[in-house]
């Protein structure tokens, strides 16, 4: 069977390479469609026929679950993200994160926005965390995601920012950059939910699809790309 | 890199072509009226036609995904005669479009008609055309320098948008993944060398289009006034 | 023929027409009047493009427009030629003319899209943008295209105004002809007074949104009371007159008026047949007794009726019976005084015969007056 | 006075005007030629308008247009009445006239809005919009939105072909003085050859693209070889007198021809001083003894010079002699054979006085021609 | 619920309200030029203007990034004359507003100038108006109804559209964070009820501005042809 899944963008590139593995492995077919969570969801609630939802938190999940639009008992933790501070600078990042984020000729730190991504709001806690958010929210400039996040920096429109581990490693494999990341006591995880939507119930490749994402192969790619997987975070 | 997935773009070409010929149909008779009425409702009715302008698109898309899905009365409507839903789905996609391109179709029109004026349509009446006779023979083709422009932005328009189209649409491939989603998507993803060539590949054919389109309009220009 | 039944008011800001009129629309009916008079605003309604128009109009018993009634302008079968030509910018003049000759009922006669490029000679032209044209050259092809959707009643704003002599006098007789030839009738306006001499079997004089005459072009250029309207210069009258003989030698036409002898331009007119001939007032002089040795042939023994004398100017006007019809004659009031000229004289009144326009043959029609 | 050097050529797909004359701008000029001429596009040449056009246009020793120059047309001080009134739409009347007014150089005279309102009787119009102006009311504002333009040079494209005999009688003069008290040099497109002959001091004749004559208007229409051109109707001569008397009991100017006198319509002229005075062929008849007792009050004698018989018409002009000026008579053949006219045969030139138009009056100047 | 911040609403209209200030002078003699050149060169400049309308918003902003950068030419010149860099900055905006609603206010007035023609320039240039004075006197009134779409098309644009916006701009309130930002933040963030109140609130002030314009615009109409 084929199922439709919706991924956040975070996760894209990962379920990019999760897809042919999977699809190597059973006989199922997926087809990927990549968006904001936020949209994700309120597609989601007006009927979107998608049969998987790969979210980037556990809120929007949780709500699914509430208005009776998953099935039951299908939600799980696929991965925990991780956040690094990173610009492209080689130089920029060196032993003393904080020195860096508080150089003077850091004119723009880039994070996602808080209210809108977890990536975002894993950020502000890591600048509270090290007591920085009031210095530093002068500097602040917010993507409405990570993808925008990152884009601000690798543009070297803004000389640092907070984002997600799994872009700071892909990018890297293109460019030299510096990063730094961010110890996971600076902020609470960013758990990222899977759940198998009603409209997926009688498609056999979505339940097989999420069993997959639970396999050891599917969480050390899962784990290459950056994120920490279920009960390890 | 491989070459890019041009299926996006085919289906974003559908998508402005369809849309772009749907809208200049709609958007005749509504210009029309605009540019002819003495009625105190033409004023509230421009205004309202530029509306779906200032709404950012996705949250337009929002708000069409609302009113289009099948649990609303014009979705369920939808569904009953046609037995699929209009969201999620190409359809949905055109009337999405039209919906957010509505202004560019009619603002120029209407401009064109009033600057054709009654003079031609009374010559062409006492010639023995009738009103639809004399306005495709006569205003429509003195307004063509209108519908050119009408046609422009929204084919343009519709090629780009992306806000409206990933809320209703959903990003599905071949349905209704277009290639602004597509590009949008390898940007979001840090795929930034197939958002180039997209994005390349998206220009050049669009400028050709356009340039076509335009020196066919240098060759048999319609010279009003 | 056709009538023409229209009881319209239309109020503009500073300016109101108001007609209540029966036309006998026969042949052609020439609508004169001073700029600003209201003469297209009254065709506009007639073709039924002035929307805010109050009345009645009613053609041949048809209701065009009355209370509730408005037959939209295409369905009434008026062709209007406008003051502005209204070519189509976006065809040529050959798709101009096209336009109209499709639109035209079928079978409705001997006006061809050749022969209308062949009498109005626009051959030359029919490749040509309207931008491309001469203010003369547009007026022409819009007269073209009027007259190929043969029209049931042709409307004519001025169609010459901007025409040369030699083309008007082109183009006259072609549109003189439509009303015999295809029993069109016609209303032109024209604020040339040759035009209606030429032109027009009636006329309808229009001065301030009112109809000061209507009726006979004759019968209304020989009313003195619309002189102010009229203009002196073309004044005159109109007669009767009998062919008699054709002069091949000299392109005469020989006419008997009563018992008298006219000579004027040779006109293809069958001997025996009743002519009406156009005299202006300024082309008639008057003798006291017969001149002789004179080049001046027409020579028409009469008696004074009436002499007018103009307050302030040289002139007088000399009312002349000739055979029981009217002559004017216009001389200055130093010649009056010199022949001691009063009603009751006998005087020759002397006609160069140059001065019979040859377009002011018109056979004469029995006389149901519109007036 | 001034000169205007045109030595141009424009060619369009199925036209070429080509003229190359130095015309002496003196007073009005008038430019006639039929419809097609080219008329419209010299005087947008001259004024700058087309800028396809080749060749130099020098106005009073400056260079309008000669290979590299050519100055803007809104630097050339040229008023230009266009053919289509182009009164601007966003404007009404006043403000059409005030933009003209504004843009008018200070001091330039006597030309003043009140006066040009006035004149033009705009007064009624000042509010409306241009959409609300009938034909010959836009034609109306035109003239007089060029004219508070205070222009060097007024190019006036048929400016009256819209308008009734009577507004043209009430704005011609106001034309006529416009060179003589602003000194503005006019020149005037027209097919009418009416105003020609009421307005011109010179005319030019255009036909096909090429000039075929300039010169005095008297002189020009005296050519018979541009009856083509010019029409039989108004062919004529013009005659220099002197006035001599004035009578005001009969409104009558007496003049003197040689040693003849002339009774015409009074015209306020001093005695003593030469006037033009206009005569039409075909006002003119002839008679081999003076009639007597006749309203003619006209006799001139003189002496046939040349009969031309005009082949398959019935007509004739005879050329007279009188006092060593030319007169030209249009007869019918028949008169000719009947009174036996041939060069030698003396005869009386009857003239209705009539036929003397007052604004045929004009100061002769010395002929510095420009033929 | 408490009222929405109406900071972000002020901060839209200020932008859309220069950008279109902008766009309209600065389209102006694109426009011209367009409606009166016989150049080959006119097409290809015809299409190239309409491309900007293609690009999907966010991949447009992100291209923006790139060039307008501090690390780009143009954007370090910028930082060299003024001290501050375009991007997330308001001025940045205003910048990166222009170059997306570029088509419409080019492509309206084109229209509107080829419908005025020469003829009325002609008249101007009689009446010894030299070219700027009969454009402000002559054509630009007689194009009237091209500025009025013109600008309507291009401020509603500026203010619906915000990928770009985000993108250059970097949603620092205040600043940079408009109000399709902040409505698109409630519609992500599942806050529908703020949205819902954002959205009546922007529709609701449009169509008062929209209204007021066409209100105007129909008691002084330039009726042309
Ligand atoms: N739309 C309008 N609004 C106001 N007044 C108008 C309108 N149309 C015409 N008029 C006025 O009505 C009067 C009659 O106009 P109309 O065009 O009928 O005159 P006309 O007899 O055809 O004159 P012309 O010989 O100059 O063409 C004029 O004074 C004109 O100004
Ligand atoms: N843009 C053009 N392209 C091609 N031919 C043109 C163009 N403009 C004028 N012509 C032609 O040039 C000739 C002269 O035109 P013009 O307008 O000068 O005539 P005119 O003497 O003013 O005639 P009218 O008395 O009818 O106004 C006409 O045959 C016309 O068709
Ligand atoms: O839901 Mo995302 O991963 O912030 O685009
Ligand atoms: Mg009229
Ligand atoms: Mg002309």
């Amino acid at each position: 069977a084929e199922a439709l899944v919706a991924v956040s963008a975070n996760f894209a590139e990962v379920a990019r390479t999760l897809k042919p593995q999977f699809e190597a492995a059973t006989d199922h077919e997926l087809t990927l469609t990549v968006g904001a969570t936020g949209t994700l969801y309120a597609q989601v609630r007006k009927g979107a026929p998608y049969d998987v939802l790969l979210a980037a938190d556990q809120k929007r999940p949780a709500k699914l679950e509430a208005a009776g639009e998953i099935v039951p008992g299908s939600r799980f933790t696929y991965a925990v993200g991780r956040l690094s501070l990173w610009s492209p600078e080689p130089e920029r990042i060196g032993d003393a994160p904080l020195d860096a984020l508080t150089a003077d000729d850091v004119e723009h730190l880039a994070i996602a926005n808080p209210k809108l991504a977890p990536y975002g709001r894993a950020a502000k806690r890591t600048l509270k965390h090290f007591g920085l958010w009031k210095r530093l929210s002068e500097k602040i400039v917010m993507g409405q995601n990570v993808g925008q996040t990152f884009s601000m920096v690798a543009t070297g429109n803004a000389q640092l920012g907070l984002v997600a581990t799994s872009y700071a490693l892909n990018a890297e494999k293109h460019q030299p950059a510096s990063r730094w990341d961010v110890p996971a006591s600076a902020h609470a995880p960013i758990r990222q939910d899977a759940v198998r939507l009603r409209h997926g119930a009688d498609n056999p490749a979505a339940g097989a699809f999420l069993s997959y994402l639970r396999s050891k192969d599917a969480r050390t790619i899962i784990r290459r790309f950056g994120y920490r997987t279920g009960g390890n975070s | 890199m491989d070459l890019p997935d041009l299926g996006p773009l085919w289906l974003s070409l559908r998508l402005a072509g369809i849309a772009m010929a749907i809208l200049l149909v709609l958007a005749t008779p509504l210009a029309w009226w605009l540019a002819h009425t003495r009625s105190r409702l033409k004023a509230p009715v421009e205004a309202a036609t530029a509306l779906p302008l200032v709404m950012p698109p996705t949250v337009l898309g929002f708000y069409l995904l609302v009113f289009l899905s099948p649990d609303s009365p014009l979705g369920a409507a939808w569904v009953e005669v046609t037995g699929s839903a209009l969201t999620f789905s190409f359809t949905g996609l055109v009337v999405a479009s039209i919906v957010y391109s509505l202004p560019f179709a009619v603002q120029p029109l209407q401009g064109a008609f009033e600057a054709v004026g009654r003079g031609p349509l009374e010559a062409a009446a006492s010639l023995r055309a009738g009103p639809l006779d004399a306005f495709a023979t006569v205003a429509a083709p003195m307004a063509a320098r209108g519908y050119l422009t009408a046609a422009v932005l929204s084919f343009a328009h519709t090629l780009g948008e992306f806000g409206v189209v990933l809320m209703v649409g959903g990003n599905i491939p071949g349905e209704t993944r277009v290639i602004s989603i597509a590009i949008y998507e390898h940007v979001e993803t840090l795929a930034y060398a197939e958002a180039h060539w997209l994005s390349i590949i998206l220009l050049v054919f669009s400028f050709l289009i356009l340039l076509a389109v335009y020196a066919v309009n240098r060759r048999f220009p319609v010279q009003v006034g | 023929m056709g009538e023409l039944t229209v009881t319209v008011r239309r109020a503009f800001p500073d300016f109101t027409l108001a007609v209540d009129h029966a036309f006998a629309l026969d042949g052609i009916t020439a609508l004169f009047g001073p700029s600003g008079a209201g003469k297209s605003t009254l065709l506009r309604i007639v073709a039924g493009h002035e929307r805010g128009a109050q009345g009645r109009v009613i053609f041949d018993g048809e209701a065009w427009q009355d209370g509730r009634t408005h037959v939209p302008p295409h369905r009434r079968g008026v062709g209007t030629v406008f003051q502005d030509a209204r070519l189509f910018p976006h065809l040529n003049v050959r798709g101009n003319l096209r336009y109209a000759d499709k639109r035209a009922p079928a079978g409705s006669g001997r006006i061809t899209f050749d022969g209308v490029v062949r009498a109005l000679d626009l051959g030359p032209l029919l490749d040509r943008r309207p931008q491309a044209l001469s203010g003369g050259e547009r007026q022409r092809v819009a007269v073209g295209r009027t007259l190929l959707t043969r029209p049931r009643l042709l409307l004519m704003d001025e169609p010459l105004a901007a025409l040369d002599l030699r083309r008007k006098a082109d183009i006259l007789p072609h549109i003189a002809a439509l009303p015999r030839t295809f029993g069109v009738p016609i209303v032109y306006v024209t604020h040339a007074i040759e035009e209606v001499t030429q032109l027009a079997d009636r006329m309808a004089v229009l001065a301030h949104g009112e109809l000061r005459a209507a009726g006979e072009t004759a019968a209304v250029l020989e009313r003195r009371d619309l002189q102010p309207e009229l203009g002196h210069f073309e004044a005159g009258v109109a007669l009767t007159a009998r062919v008699t003989a054709h002069d091949a030698d000299f392109h005469l036409t020989h006419v008997r008026l009563g018992e008298q002898r006219i000579q004027m331009p040779a006109a293809p007119v069958p001997v025996g047949s009743d002519v009406r001939l156009r005299v202006r007032a300024r082309d008639v002089a008057l003798a006291r007794e017969e001149p002789r040795g004179i080049s001046i042939r027409n020579r028409l023994r009469g008696t004074v009726l009436d002499v007018a004398e103009e307050a302030d100017t040289a002139f007088a006007e000399v009312l002349v019976d000739v055979e029981g019809q009217h002559l004017r004659a216009r001389l200055t009031r130093a010649a009056v005084a010199d022949l001691d000229l009063a009603p009751g004289t006998p005087v020759w009144a002397l006609v160069k015969s140059i001065a019979f326009d040859r377009r002011a043959l018109t056979a004469p029609r029995p006389s149901a007056d519109d007036g």
